[in-house]
């Protein structure tokens, strides 16, 4: 079901552990769901130099975080908010179609990790952080139709 | 990696026998006639069906007559339940079942609600278990049916069939039991038990996938589901899979011949499996009855983990078990089962089910151990939810 | 007596291909995991079954996920009937179908006139058609299902199938046909032929028992039929047989490749044996259509006798072939087909179906007429109602 | 599912044909229900000299019908008219439950042969033949339960 891709992210990921002090730091997801993401980034001049994960989730959460964390270091904030949910599958050959949720997930735990650092520094002024606190029926949504 | 391969998921499904394999063959190719017929073909078809019933009827403690042959577990289940029910309409509309119960029974309930029958959901205690008690409690005047599975096929807890039947009994109530985790696994008498109905499955005790059989007893009063030709006395209708019915037969006379030194070597496996487990891994939980349940049957959740990842990193070390994570089921919530002995949504996550079979060894279980201990503290350093060191762990 | 033996009854069951074994003899000692298990054992059967709709799906010009399998071609139909209707009890309680469809189709649809259905049994014509101005007739403003068998069991007539789907989705009913007999052995295409559902059974093209599949038009709007598991995207619950629906891909495959050649050879055989029969005995009526008939199918009422005797007779020359008569089904009256197209009840008792398959061949047919022709003329002997000297027979 | 004396007496039926002159010819059964028995009797000092038969049925009907005749030959009248179909599914070693039906035909043939023998030399008063005409229902009836 999974790709080779998906498989080594998930047996090797890259990038697993926290970073201490980051400058950002996102969770996303629910324990109920069964999936949580956390990122760490750590950001100098407006480009992220390093990202870590921790995740409690199934294959495709751990390959996802893994990829997630790959794509943005290196990008600048405004290019790794661009980072989007196909990105990351794409990235990792795809996933299977009950597995797209996790994707989401990812790109969602890179916002919340760049919210926070941008809330620390001031850069946010309303709270309009909608990434988490979804119910898992929003995230796990399965196509009846296939 | 490698090439080792263990399997330990019984529950799911087991490999069909060689011996049950060479019975089924000749079905297929030189003795392909349709029961039906007249001619001699036919009649060998025939026979052989009937040999295998009688087979069945021998493992349970029933008639030959009371057994009827269907296309899965499954089918058994949706035929007794909608089969009693819609049958006896007119006696009452509600049916008492357990929380547990395998979705081949509760969806069917669920339909039957939904088409103006009433059903009792018992709860059940941490273990799994349901009491007499709490069944004769909930017997109404318009009570129809009980329907209580004999074995879990997640936490093998294995309910008092033969209590409940009593009960039933008395309040002249149809008893059915989804037996297909039990049958060739622990000693089965329907009369013994005073049960009505029983559903069995092939595929889980090395029979062929895609057969199972519905027993019922001698003057039950229950509408066909399957309708067309007059096949199974007009009960069931249906070209017979002669090749997978003679494959079941076989499968339960090997099952019922070996049960006694099966079920020790399971039970040896079993209970050293739960003792180590216990042993050597903290933050854990054992599921389901530790005596009332199923030999082969080990279930335990890990904290802080989630199901799939355990079983994908198991997988590659050549181990195959299950869980009752959401993500292996397509469904969105974790194990029923688990959530109704109690368990957390998050702790349910993280379950995993070993089910053994009698190829398994101690040296397997050694293999297991040594393979489990180092995966879930791996899995636990990765997790958000496990911070050791900060002792903050929710 | 001796050892011949030849097989004339493929309309009742074929022998499951050689190849086909092979294909699924795998699936049942080694590859026998549980599809819907994560692990590689699981995975693999899983991909088998796809592999086995994608085959399914080509074979009828649909795309994969409107196949679902089913444990046998009356499960299909039971499911497409039962589930069409009572997923659109709202808008309207009517159903048309034929006055000879299979029992699979007829029991089902009675069941549903005792849960409040109204159903139009079409009369057919003395050759067994039905015709598309009939079925138009019929409709009703709230009919929701029109179900017309593709081709017949017993007399192989073959329905106007693209003509009625035209008519139904123009007035925009669910079209289902029940093409058992048909699949395998004509070329059917949903799309052009407008089939909204489609029963198939493996075993009646060199394929297993016990296996069927429904084709589901995407969008189709039905009920499941077996609660239980998410397997078949949902619909269709209990543990896939993987080993018999790699038997039913792999049968399926080799049918619609070999279609036209074995349709030639078929044709041969049956013309010929229709042809020879008219013109060595007398007294006898080819029942169902000349031309609009299934390559393999003959079907002959033989005045004056009886066709459990004809068929004993011819069994013990080691001749297996079939009969409407009522002693051969378990029930009273003869064939409800031979009826309907207007067979007197004494003469319906008299039938003989031969349905030919790829490993006929003329030397056969040679063979079953030396054995007819002098088996007919002793029955009518021992008959009273044959009274050739004293010509009175009524 | 036949007995091999059932396939010998259907495969080498004793007795069938005619008997002209015959002293008593009784038919029962019903071209609509699959089976008639014509059986026709010799009969010499209230003696059964000869029995022969016609059947139109199955397997069971022409071997009942075999062994019915068999069994009459030699009897007084009395005793031919105490043949139960019991005794003739039991000398051809039992029928399948389904076919149970033709040994009563081959019970009411015979009696309904002497019958006719009787009401020809007016040995019967009033008509108390109830042999024949029956519906198809009554004499085929298959117990569901088994
Ligand atoms: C308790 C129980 N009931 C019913 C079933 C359904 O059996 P099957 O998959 O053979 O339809 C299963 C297994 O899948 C089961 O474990
Ligand atoms: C036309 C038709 N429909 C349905 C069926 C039922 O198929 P199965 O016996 O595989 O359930 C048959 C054959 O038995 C058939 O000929």
């Amino acid at each position: 079901m999974y790709s080779e891709k998906v498989m080594d992210h998930f047996m090797n990921p890259r990038n697993v552990g926290e970073i201490e002090n980051a400058d950002g730091v996102g969770q996303v997801g629910n324990p109920k769901c069964g999936d949580i993401m956390r990122m760490y980034l750590k950001i100098e001049d407006g480009i992220i130099k390093d990202a870590k994960f921790k995740t409690f989730g199934c294959g495709a959460a751990v390959a996802t975080s893994s990829m997630a964390t790959e794509l943005v270091v290196g990008k600048t904030l405004d290019e790794a908010l661009k980072v989007t949910n196909a990105a990351v599958a794409e990235a990792l050959d795809g996933l299977p179609p009950v597995k797209m949720h996790c994707s989401n997930l990812a790109e969602e735990a890179i916002k919340a990790a760049i919210e926070d650092y941008m809330r620390k520094n001031g850069l946010l002024t309303e709270e309009n952080s909608e990434a988490c606190s979804r119910r898992c029926d929003d995230i796990h949504r399965i196509d009846d139709e296939d | 990696m490698g090439d080792k391969f263990i399997y330990f998921d019984h529950a799911a499904t087991t490999a069909t026998r060689k011996e049950v394999v060479e019975a089924m063959l000749p079905y297929f190719t030189e003795k392909f006639g349709n029961p039906s017929s007249i001619y001699t073909l036919g009649r060998e078809s025939k026979k052989a069906i009937e040999e295998s019933r009688d087979k069945v009827a021998k493992a349970l403690g029933a008639t030959s007559k009371e057994i009827f042959f269907t296309g899965s577990g499954t089918e058994a289940d949706n035929w007794a339940v909608k089969g009693v029910a819609y049958a006896n309409r007119q006696k009452g509309k509600h049916i008492i079942t357990t929380s547990i119960e395998h979705h081949a029974i509760l969806h069917t309930c669920q339909y039957l609600e939904s088409d103006g029958f009433e059903v009792t959901y018992l709860p059940v205690d941490e273990n799994g278990l349901v009491t007499p008690e709490q069944v004769e409690k909930a017997i109404r005047p318009d009570t129809i049916l009980i329907s209580i599975m004999f074995a879990n096929n997640e936490i093998g807890t294995i309910q008092p069939i033969a209590e409940i039947g009593k009960i039933a009994k008395t309040h002249k109530i149809y008893f059915h039991t989804d037996a297909v985790q039990a049958v060739g696994n622990v000693p089965i008498n329907v009369e013994e038990m005073n049960i009505d109905l029983l559903s069995l499955s092939g595929h889980k005790f090395y029979g062929p996938k895609g057969i199972g059989a519905l027993y019922v007893r001698k003057g039950t009063k229950m509408i066909s589901f399957m309708h067309g030709g007059a096949q199974e006395r007009g009960r069931r209708a249906s070209t017979e899979n002669v090749a997978a019915i003679v494959g079941l037969g076989k499968a339960i006379e090997i099952a019922t011949e070996k049960m006694d030194e099966y079920n020790k070597k399971l039970l040896a496996l079993r209970d050293r499996t739960i003792e180590e487990i216990q042993k050597k891994i903290p933050f854990i939980k054992l599921n389901g009855d530790r005596y009332k349940r199923l030999p082969g049957n080990v279930n335990f959740s890990f904290n802080f983990i989630e199901g799939e990842s355990l079983l994908l990193m198991l997988d590659m070390k050549g181990i195959a078990a299950s869980s009752g994570s959401a993500c292996t089921s397509g469904s969105l919530d974790p194990s029923h089962v688990l959530l109704a002995i109690g368990l957390p949504h998050e702790i349910a996550h993280g379950s995993l089910r070993i089910t053994f079979g009698e190829e398994n060894t101690q040296e397997d279980v050694d293999y297991l151990l040594e393979a489990l201990v180092p995966i879930v503290e791996r899995l636990r350093e990765m997790s958000p939810l496990y911070e050791k060191d900060k002792c903050s762990c929710k």
